[in-house]
C-alpha cells in the first residue's frame, strides 16, 4: 500500500483537527492556518488524483483495524479525487476573495469561529466525497449543515438570522427523511456500508422481496437530499442566505455546500441502490419535473429581482434545477452532464459572487440594480470578471457554461421521452438567463451621468486596492476559460470515474 | 385625405409605435433599459421615489392582516403541507407494514456483523460493554464526527450568543444581579451536599464506560449537570474561579486534539496493516481496552464543557 | 495546408491581442493620476501602421493560399466528445476569405489616415485585426458548432470597434448590437440542439446531411428549429425583425469600422444562413414549406422597408446603413428562393455589395474627415471641392442601383430570373417587382448627393474653400473599390461560372 | 399495506406516526419553540424506530456478563450505538436552533416566523 493512498484520510483528519485548533488561535492566525490547511489538502488531493489516474482504479481505505463490513472505510476513485481537488480549489479562491469583507463584516473577536466553521465544512465535504459508509455520511451531513448555518449567520443581521433558521428548518426536515431512509435501508439489508448494501439490494430486487419499502426508501432519501440542496420548491431560504451573508460564505455556500449533498445523492444512486433500480423506480421522473420547473421559475424570479446578489442567488436555484434535470434523464450521459455542471456551476457562481462584490464596492456598497450604473468602469477587473461569469452562465462558447449546456443537450438526445421538454426548458431558460445577466452587464457598462457621479462620490477601485480579490478573480476567469476550452479530458475523466464509481 | 391627428394622439397610435420599431429606435424599453437617444438620468430624487414606491408596495403586499391574497395563499400552502404530511405518514406506514417483524431473531439486521461484534468484541476491543466497543473502536469514525458535531454546535452558539462588545459586557456587570441568584440557603446547602456526589458519579460513569452502561457522553452530561447546579447555587463569581471561557477552550481543544490524534494513529496503523502497540489489558479491569478508556475521558471532558457552555451562553452570553 | 488555416486565422488574433496587451502595459507605466496614454508620436504611428499592414497582408496571403489550393480539413481539438473544432475549405470559404481580405486590406490602408482624428489607434487596430482573424476562422469553420463559436466571437471582437469613440450613443449602440447578436445566436443554438440529433454529422455537407429517416414524424418541430436558426442568424444580416441594431451601430462607428461592419461582418449572418440551409438542413427539406414562405416574405419586407427608411433618412451614414439592411436582404431573398440561379445571384450580390458598400462608407468617411459633414443636405456642392471622390461615389452608387453594365445589374438580374423560374408561386413575380421598386428607391436615395454635389445650384455656399481632395492613401482604396464595382460588372463570367458551380453542388 | 404485519410491528407504526407528528409540527407551526419541539419529536421517533431494529425478544443488553459470548444471548448492539450518535446530533441541533430563536426574539420580540419575515421584508430593501 503506497503512502499516497493515505492522503484522503489525512486530508479529512487534518481539516477536522484544524477546527478545534482555530478555536484557541486569534483571528489572524486562524486565517493563516485555514489557508495553509486548504492549500495542503489541495496538494494532497491532486497527488491522489494523479495516483488514481495512474492506477486507473479505485481503492478502499480501511478506517481502523477491522475490514468491512465490521469497520468503517472510505473509498477513493478518480471521480472522488477530482471532486476533492476542485472543491479545495474553489474554497481556497473563495476564502482569498472574501478577505476584505470578512474583516469588515465579522466581529474581530469572532473571526476565528468563522475559520473553525470553514475547516469543519471542508472536512465534512471531503468526508461526504470519500466515505463509503451511510451512517458516517449522515453524521458528516449534519456537520455540513451546522457549519453552513454558522457561515450564514456569522454576519449578524436580521436577514441572515431569518435565512439561517429557515435553512435549518428545511435541512432538518431533509436530514430527518434521510436518516429515516438510512434506517429503512439498514433494516432491509442489515448493513451500513454502501457496497454491502448494494449486494443485498440486488438480491432483494432479484427476489422481489420488500419491493415496496425499497421504493419508499429511495423516495425518502432522494427527497431528503433534494430538500437539503434547495431544489425548486424548497428554496425559500436560499436568496436571503446567499444575498446577505458575507461574501466568502455566499460564494462557498452557493458553489460547494449544496454540491456536497448532490454528490452524496449521486453516490447513493450508484453505490448504494444501483442506478438501474433507481431508474426503474419512478422517483427520477419526479426529480426531472422539479428540475425543469426550477430551471424556469428560478430564472423568472431572478429577472424580477432588483438586488444583484439575490439575483445571482436565484439563478443558482435555476442551475440546481439543471443538475436535477440531468439526473432525471436516468442515463449515463445525463449523469455526466450533471457532474460536469456541478463543476462548471461551482466555478462560475463563485466567480459571479466575488465579481458582484467588487462591483458593489465600486458603487457605494449598494446592491440595488440601479445604483450599479457604470460600475464596470469604476472597477474594471470586477466588471470584466462579471461579464465573463455572465457569459458563461448564459452559455457563451469558450466558457464552461456552454459545454455543460451542450452536454445536457446531448443527454437529452439520448432519452427519447424527455427530449422535447428538456430542450425547450434549456432554450427558454437560456433566453431568460440572457435577459437578466445581459441586463446587468449592460447596466454596469452604461456610463453614469456626470452630475450623479459628482453627487455620489463613488470610489474607483484598481487592482492594487484589492490585491487578493483581484488575484482570486483572475484565477476564477482562468478556471472558466480552462473548463470551457479544455473540457474534453475532464469529461473523459468523469466518464472513467463514473464507470468505476459504482 | 385623412384628417389631421394631433401629435400626442398620434404618438399613442399603434402605427407610430410600429414606425418607431422599424426605425430601430428601441424595442426593449423598460425590459433592458436601452434608451440611447434621450439621456438617462438617475438623480437622488428619482431613486428616493423609487425606494418609496417599493416601500409602499411592500407595505401593501406584506401586511398579512389586510392582504387577502396573502392569507389565502398561506391557507392553501398550509393545506398542501398538511396533505403532504398525511401522505408521508401513510407511505411510511405502508413501508412499515412490509418490514420484517419486530423482535424476531431471523431478520436481515442480525447478520454476521452483529455476530462478530458480540462474539469477538471482547477479545478484539477489550471492552466488556459491546456497544462502547463498537462505537469507539469498530465504528470510531462516526463517533469522531459526532463529537465534532457537538463542538461545531458549541461554536455556532458562541457566534450567536457570546457578548464581545465592551459596553454590553459592562451592562451585564451593572445589572449582574439579574443573573445572580439570591443567596438561597436551601439551594446552597443542597448543592453543597449534592454537587460532589454528582461529579464523582459522572467521573465513575466515564471511567467505567467500557465496563458497564455509560461512557463519555452520559458521564459528561452528568458532570455538566453538576456544574450547572453549582453555578445556580453560588453564581458566576464562584464558578469563574475555576471555569472560564479560556478553560473551556483549552479543555475542549486538548480533548478533541487527543481524540483526533489517537484515532489518527489507530486508523493509520489499521489501514496500513501495522500492529498498533496499544495493550488491551485484561477485560474487566479499569485500565483496559486500550484507547477506548482514553477516548471516553476525552469525550467526557468535551461533553461536560459543552453542556455547561450551552447553559452559560443561554443564561448570560459570557462566562 | 491545414496548418495554414490555423495560422492565418490565429495570426491576426494573436497580433491583435498583443497590441491590446501592449496598450494596457503602456497605461500601467503612464504617469499621472488620469493614467491617460500620451498621444503616440508620428514615428510610433508609422511603425504601428506598418505592423498592421504586414500582419494583414501576411495572413491574407496565407488564408488565400489555404483557401484556393483545393479542399483541406483540419481538426483542432475536441470541444466535447463528438463535437470537434473542425475547419475545412470549399467554394463558399474561398469567396468569403478573398472578399474579407480585400475589404480589410483596403479599408485598413484607408484607416491609417482616417483614424488620426478618431484617436486611440492601438485599441482600434487591436480589435480590427482580431475581428479579421475571427472572420477568417468563421469562413474556414467546417461544422456547425465551430461556426457558432466563431460567430459569437465575431460579435465580441467587433463590438469594441462600434463603441470606439466612447460616447454614450456609441456605447448604447454597441450594447444593442451585442444584445441583438446574442439573442439571435441563441435562437440559432436552439436549432443546433435539434439538428445535432437529427443530422448524421454536424460537419457541412453540400446539400445537407439531415437524416430524413430519423426526422420522420418530427418535421414540424424541425421546421420550427430551422426557422428559428434563420431568424437568429438573420439578426446579424439585419433581417426583420432583428434588424434594429444596424442603423444604430453604423453611424457611431468610425468609417473604416462601419465599412467592414456592413461590408463583411453583416455578411457573416448570410454565411451562417447559407451554411445552415444549404449545408446542414438541405434546401429540399424546407422547399415549399411555410418556412420558405415566411422567410421570403420577411426578406422582401426588409428589402422594401430598408430602402424606404434609407430614402427618408437625413444622415448619410445612417442612410447607407439602411440601404445595407435592404441590400443584404436582396441576398437573403435570393437564398430563400432556393433555386440555383437565384443563389448564384445572391452570391454575386454578396461580392458586389461588399465592395460597393465598403467604398460608399469609406467615402462618407472622407466627407466627415475632410469637412466634418454628416448630413446629406450639407453635402451640396461637394463635387466642386473633391470631384474625384464624388466620381467614385457616383460609380459605386450606379453599381449599387444596378444600372447596366455596372455590377449590381448582373446580380439583380440573376436574382430576378431565379425568382421567376423557381416556381415559388406568387413570389415569382412579387419578388422581382419589389426588387425593382427598391432599386428605384436606391437610385432615389443615392443619386441626389451626386446631383447636388455637382450642381449645387444656390446652396453651394455651405462649403468653405479649404476642403480639398483627401490624400492618396485615402483616395486610392476608394478608387480601387469603385473601379472593381464597375469592372466586375463588365466581366462577370468568371464569377458567374464559379458561383453557379457552387450553387450546383448544393442543389 | 398488509394490516396483519402492521399490527405485528405496531411499535414501528407508532414511531412512524410520531415522526409524522414531529414532521408536520416542524413544517407547519408558526411558533419557533413549537417548531423545535416538533424537531425533537421527529428525532425521537427516528431513534425509537432505530432502537426497535436492534431489539430481539427475550435477550439482554449487549454487555458481556460472566463470559457468555454467544449471539443468542444478546440483542443487536449496532442500533444502540447509532442511537447514541444520533442523540448527540439532535442535542447539538436543538441547541443551535434555540440560540437562533433567542437572537431573533431579542431583535423582534416575537416567536412567529412569518411575522419576523414580514417585518424583515418591510424594513428591508
Amino acid at each position: 500500500m503506497e503512502f499516497v493512498q493515505n492522503f484522503p484520510f489525512f486530508s479529512i483528519i487534518l481539516s477536522l483537527f484544524a477546527g478545534p485548533l482555530c478555536s484557541i488561535l486569534n483571528g489572524k492566525w486562524a486565517k493563516r492556518v485555514n489557508l495553509a490547511v486548504i492549500t495542503i489538502i489541495l496538494a494532497m488531493s491532486s497527488a491522489v488524483l494523479a495516483f488514481t489516474l495512474r492506477t486507473g482504479d479505485s481503492y478502499v481505505y480501511m478506517m481502523g483495524h477491522f475490514p468491512a463490513p465490521w469497520g468503517n472505510e472510505i473509498r477513493v476513485g478518480m471521480l472522488e479525487a477530482l471532486m476533492a481537488v476542485f472543491f479545495c480549489l474553489i474554497m481556497l479562491l473563495c476564502m482569498i476573495g472574501g478577505v476584505l469583507e470578512r474583516e469588515r463584516e465579522i466581529e474581530s473577536t469572532k473571526q476565528n469561529l468563522y475559520y473553525i466553521m470553514v475547516n469543519l465544512l471542508l472536512s465534512s465535504l471531503l468526508a461526504l466525497i470519500y466515505t463509503n459508509d451511510l451512517f458516517t455520511a449522515y453524521v458528516f451531513v449534519e456537520i455540513n449543515t451546522i457549519s453552513a448555518c454558522g457561515l450564514i449567520m456569522i454576519r449578524q443581521n436580521g436577514r441572515t438570522f431569518e435565512a439561517a433558521i429557515r435553512y435549518m428548518i428545511m435541512s432538518l426536515l431533509g436530514s430527518g427523511m434521510l436518516l429515516l431512509g438510512i434506517c429503512f435501508l439498514y433494516d432491509l439489508t442489515g448493513h451500513l456500508l454502501m457496497s454491502n448494501i448494494k449486494e443485498q439490494v440486488a438480491i432483494l430486487n432479484a427476489s422481489g422481496q420488500y419491493h415496496m419499502p425499497l421504493l419508499i426508501t429511495v423516495g425518502l432519501i432522494s427527497v431528503g437530499i433534494a430538500i437539503k440542496s434547495a431544489l425548486f420548491p424548497f428554496h425559500a431560504w436560499l436568496p436571503d442566505a446567499y444575498g446577505y451573508s458575507t461574501l466568502s460564505s455566499a460564494a462557498i455556500l452557493s458553489s460547494l455546500v449544496s454540491k456536497g449533498y448532490i454528490f452524496l445523492l449521486v453516490k447513493i444512486f450508484y453505490r448504494v441502490i444501483g442506478f438501474d433500480i433507481v431508474r426503474d423506480s419512478k422517483i427520477i421522473n419526479v426529480l426531472f419535473v422539479f428540475g425543469v420547473i426550477g430551471m424556469i421559475m428560478g430564472s423568472i424570479s431572478a429577472i424580477k429581482e432588483s438586488n444583484i446578489r439575490r439575483m445571482i442567488a436565484y439563478s443558482s436555484v435555476a442551475q440546481i434545477g439543471y443538475i436535477y434535470m440531468g439526473f432525471g434523464f436516468g442515463t449515463e450521459l445525463g449523469m455526466i452532464a450533471s457532474l460536469y455542471h456541478i463543476i462548471s456551476h461551482a466555478a462560475t457562481k463563485s466567480l459571479l459572487f466575488v465579481a458582484a462584490s467588487g462591483i458593489t464596492d465600486a458603487s457605494g456598497d449598494s446592491t440595488d440594480f440601479f445604483d450599479l450604473t457604470g460600475a464596470g468602469y469604476r472597477n474594471k477587473l470586477a466588471g470584466i470578471a462579471f461579464t465573463v461569469g455572465a457569459l458563461s452562465m448564459v452559455g457563451f462558447p469558450l466558457f464552461t457554461g456552454f459545454i455543460s449546456k451542450l452536454l445536457f443537450a446531448q443527454a437529452a438526445v439520448d432519452s427519447y421521452h424527455k427530449l422535447l421538454p428538456a430542450l425547450i426548458a434549456l432554450a427558454v431558460s437560456t433566453i431568460l438567463n440572457t435577459v437578466y445577466f445581459m441586463k446587468t452587464v449592460i447596466r454596469i457598462y452604461t456610463p453614469e451621468k456626470r452630475e450623479v457621479l459628482a453627487k455620489k462620490q463613488y470610489q474607483v477601485i484598481t487592482m492594487k486596492d484589492q490585491k487578493w480579490k483581484s488575484a482570486a478573480l483572475v484565477c476564477f476567469i482562468a478556471i472558466n476559460l480552462f473548463f470551457g476550452l479544455y473540457s474534453e479530458p475532464v469529461v473523459g475523466l468523469l466518464e472513467r470515474g463514473l464507470k468505476i464509481f459504482a | 385625405m385623412s384628417k389631421k391627428v394631433s401629435e400626442e394622439k398620434y404618438k399613442k397610435t399603434l402605427t407610430y409605435r410600429l414606425k418607431q420599431w422599424l426605425d430601430g429606435e428601441d424595442l426593449f424599453t423598460g425590459t433592458v433599459e436601452m434608451k440611447p437617444q434621450e439621456p438617462y438620468k438617475v438623480d437622488q430624487a428619482v431613486s428616493e421615489q423609487r425606494h418609496e414606491e417599493k416601500k409602499r408596495l411592500l407595505e401593501q403586499i406584506y401586511d398579512i392582516e389586510h392582504n387577502p391574497e396573502m392569507r389565502i395563499f398561506n391557507k392553501i400552502y398550509r393545506l398542501f403541507a398538511f396533505l403532504f404530511c398525511i401522505f408521508l405518514v401513510l407511505m411510511l406506514l405502508t413501508a412499515v407494514s412490509n418490514l420484517p417483524t419486530v423482535g424476531s431473531a431471523d431478520r436481515p439486521v442480525n447478520n454476521e456483523v452483529a455476530k462478530r461484534y458480540i462474539e469477538n468484541g471482547l477479545q478484539e476491543t477489550g471492552a466488556v460493554n459491546i456497544v462502547t466497543g463498537m462505537i469507539l473502536d469498530y465504528r470510531a469514525f462516526d463517533t469522531l464526527g459526532e463529537s465534532h458535531v457537538l463542538f461545531v454546535a458549541t461554536c455556532t452558539v458562541l457566534i450567536l450568543l457570546r457578548e464581545d462588545k465592551k459596553k454590553k459586557a459592562e451592562q451585564n456587570q451593572n445589572n449582574d444581579r439579574l443573573y445572580e441568584p439570591k443567596n438561597d440557603v436551601i439551594l446552597q446547602t443542597v448543592a453543597k451536599i449534592l454537587v460532589p456526589p454528582i461529579v464523582i458519579f459522572g467521573i465513575y460513569v466515564i471511567l467505567c464506560g467500557h465496563l458497564g452502561p455509560g461512557g463519555g457522553f452520559s458521564g459528561g452530561a452528568i458532570i455538566g449537570a453538576g456544574l450547572i447546579l453549582y453555578q445556580n447555587a453560588f453564581g458566576f463569581h464562584k464558578t469563574e474561579r475555576f471555569f472560564t471561557a479560556k478553560t473551556y477552550k483549552v479543555l475542549s481543544f486538548s480533548a478533541l486534539a487527543c481524540y483526533a490524534l489517537s484515532k489518527c494513529y489507530s486508523f493509520y496503523t489499521g489501514a496500513n496493516h501495522l500492529e498498533s502497540g496499544i495493550p488491551l489489558g485484561t477485560p474487566g479491569a479499569i485500565l483496559s481496552s486500550g484507547l477506548i478508556f482514553v477516548l471516553n475521558i476525552c469525550v467526557g471532558i468535551v461533553v461536560a464543557g459543552t453542556m455547561y457552555t450551552f447553559y452559560v451562553m443561554f443564561r448570560k452570553g459570557g462566562y | 495546408m491545414g496548418a495554414l488555416i490555423i495560422l492565418s486565422a490565429a495570426l491576426p488574433i494573436i497580433a491583435g491581442a498583443l497590441l491590446l496587451l501592449s496598450l494596457t502595459a503602456e497605461r500601467r507605466c503612464a504617469k499621472g493620476p488620469a493614467r491617460e496614454v500620451a498621444e503616440p508620436s508620428a514615428q510610433k504611428l508609422r511603425v504601428l501602421h506598418l505592423q498592421v499592414l504586414v500582419i494583414l497582408s501576411i495572413s491574407a496571403l496565407l488564408a488565400m493560399t489555404a483557401a484556393w489550393s483545393g479542399e483541406h480539413e483540419i481538426t483542432l481539438f475536441e470541444l466535447i466528445k463528438g463535437i470537434p473544432v473542425y475547419f475545412h475549405t470549399d467554394g463558399i470559404t474561398c469567396l468569403f476569405v478573398t472578399l474579407s481580405s480585400l475589404v480589410w486590406l483596403l479599408s485598413g490602408i484607408y484607416s491609417f489616415v482616417y483614424m488620426k482624428h478618431e484617436g486611440k489607434e492601438k485599441r482600434f487596430y487591436g480589435f480590427y485585426l482580431m475581428s479579421y482573424g475571427v472572420l477568417l476562422g468563421l469562413s474556414f469553420s467546417g461544422n456547425l458548432v465551430t461556426m457558432y463559436l466563431f460567430y459569437e466571437l465575431l460579435t465580441l471582437a467587433s463590438m469594441p470597434m462600434v463603441l470606439h469613440n466612447g460616447s454614450r450613443e456609441a456605447i448604447m449602440a454597441a450594447l444593442k448590437y451585442l444584445f441583438y447578436s446574442l439573442c439571435g445566436a441563441y435562437l440559432g443554438l436552439f436549432g443546433i440542439y435539434f439538428l445535432y440529433q437529427y443530422c448524421d454529422t454536424l460537419a457541412f455537407v453540400p446539400g445537407g446531411s439531415l437524416n430524413l429517416g430519423l426526422a420522420q414524424g418530427k418535421e414540424g418541430i424541425l421546421l420550427l428549429a430551422v426557422f428559428l436558426m434563420i431568424l437568429g442568424f438573420g439578426a446579424k444580416a439585419g433581417m426583420l425583425p432583428l434588424h434594429a441594431w444596424l442603423p444604430a451601430a453604423h453611424p457611431v462607428a468610425p468609417s473604416p469600422a462601419s465599412a467592414v461592419l456592413s461590408g463583411m461582418i453583416a455578411k457573416a449572418g448570410v454565411l451562417a444562413t447559407i451554411r445552415v440551409v444549404f449545408y446542414v438542413v438541405g434546401p429540399d427539406f424546407i422547399r415549399g414549406t411555410w418556412v420558405q414562405t415566411v422567410w421570403m416574405t420577411l426578406t422582401l419586407l426588409t428589402v422594401f422597408m430598408g430602402s424606404m427608411m434609407a430614402y427618408r433618412e437625413r444622415v448619410l451614414k445612417k442612410r447607407l446603413a439602411y440601404s445595407t439592411v435592404s441590400q443584404i436582404s436582396y441576398i437573403l431573398f435570393g437564398l430563400s428562393v432556393l433555386s440555383p440561379t437565384a443563389m448564384t445571384g445572391s452570391l454575386l450580390h454578396v461580392v458586389f455589395h461588399s465592395i460597393i458598400k465598403c467604398s460608399l462608407f469609406l467615402i462618407a468617411g472622407i466627407f466627415i474627415f475632410q469637412c466634418r459633414k454628416t448630413e446629406v443636405s450639407e453635402l451640396a456642392g461637394i463635387g466642386k471641392r473633391m470631384p474625384k471622390t464624388l466620381w467614385c461615389y457616383t460609380f459605386a452608387s450606379l453599381a449599387l442601383i444596378g444600372i447596366p453594365p455596372a455590377s449590381g445589374f448582373i446580380s439583380k438580374w440573376y436574382l430576378a430570373q431565379g425568382a421567376m423560374e423557381a416556381g415559388v408561386g406568387a413570389f415569382g413575380w412579387i419578388g422581382p417587382v419589389i426588387l425593382l421598386i427598391s432599386a428605384l428607391l436606391t437610385a432615389g436615395y443615392l443619386l441626389p448627393i451626386t446631383l447636388k454635389g455637382f450642381f449645387p445650384g444656390r446652396e453651394g455656399a455651405g462649403l468653405s474653400v479649404e476642403n480639398q481632395e483627401p490624400v492618396l492613401r485615402m483616395l486610392v482604396p476608394v478608387a480601387i473599390l469603385a473601379a472593381l464595382a464597375v469592372i466586375l460588372g463588365l466581366f462577370p463570367n468568371l464569377l458567374v461560372s464559379f458561383f453557379s458551380q457552387i450553387a450546383g453542388t448544393v442543389m | 399495506m398488509n394490516l396483519a404485519n402492521l399490527f405485528n410491528n405496531y411499535e414501528e407504526a407508532v414511531a412512524m406516526i410520531l415522526f409524522g407528528i414531529g414532521f408536520s409540527n416542524l413544517l407547519l407551526q408558526k411558533n419557533l419553540i413549537k417548531k423545535i419541539i416538533g424537531l425533537n419529536i421527529m428525532d425521537t421517533a427516528v431513534y425509537l424506530f432505530l432502537a426497535l431494529k436492534g431489539y430481539i425478544e427475550g435477550r439482554k443488553a449487549p454487555i458481556v456478563v460472566n463470559g457468555v459470548q454467544s449471539v443468542e444471548a444478546y440483542i443487536n448492539p449496532i442500533p444502540s450505538g447509532l442511537v447514541l450518535t444520533g442523540i448527540v446530533v439532535s442535542v447539538s441541533v436543538t441547541a443551535l436552533m434555540l440560540s437562533l430563536t433567542i437572537r431573533l426574539y431579542r431583535r423582534y420580540h416575537t416567536l412567529d416566523l412569518d411575522e419576523i419575515s414580514t417585518r424583515l421584508k418591510k424594513e428591508g430593501l
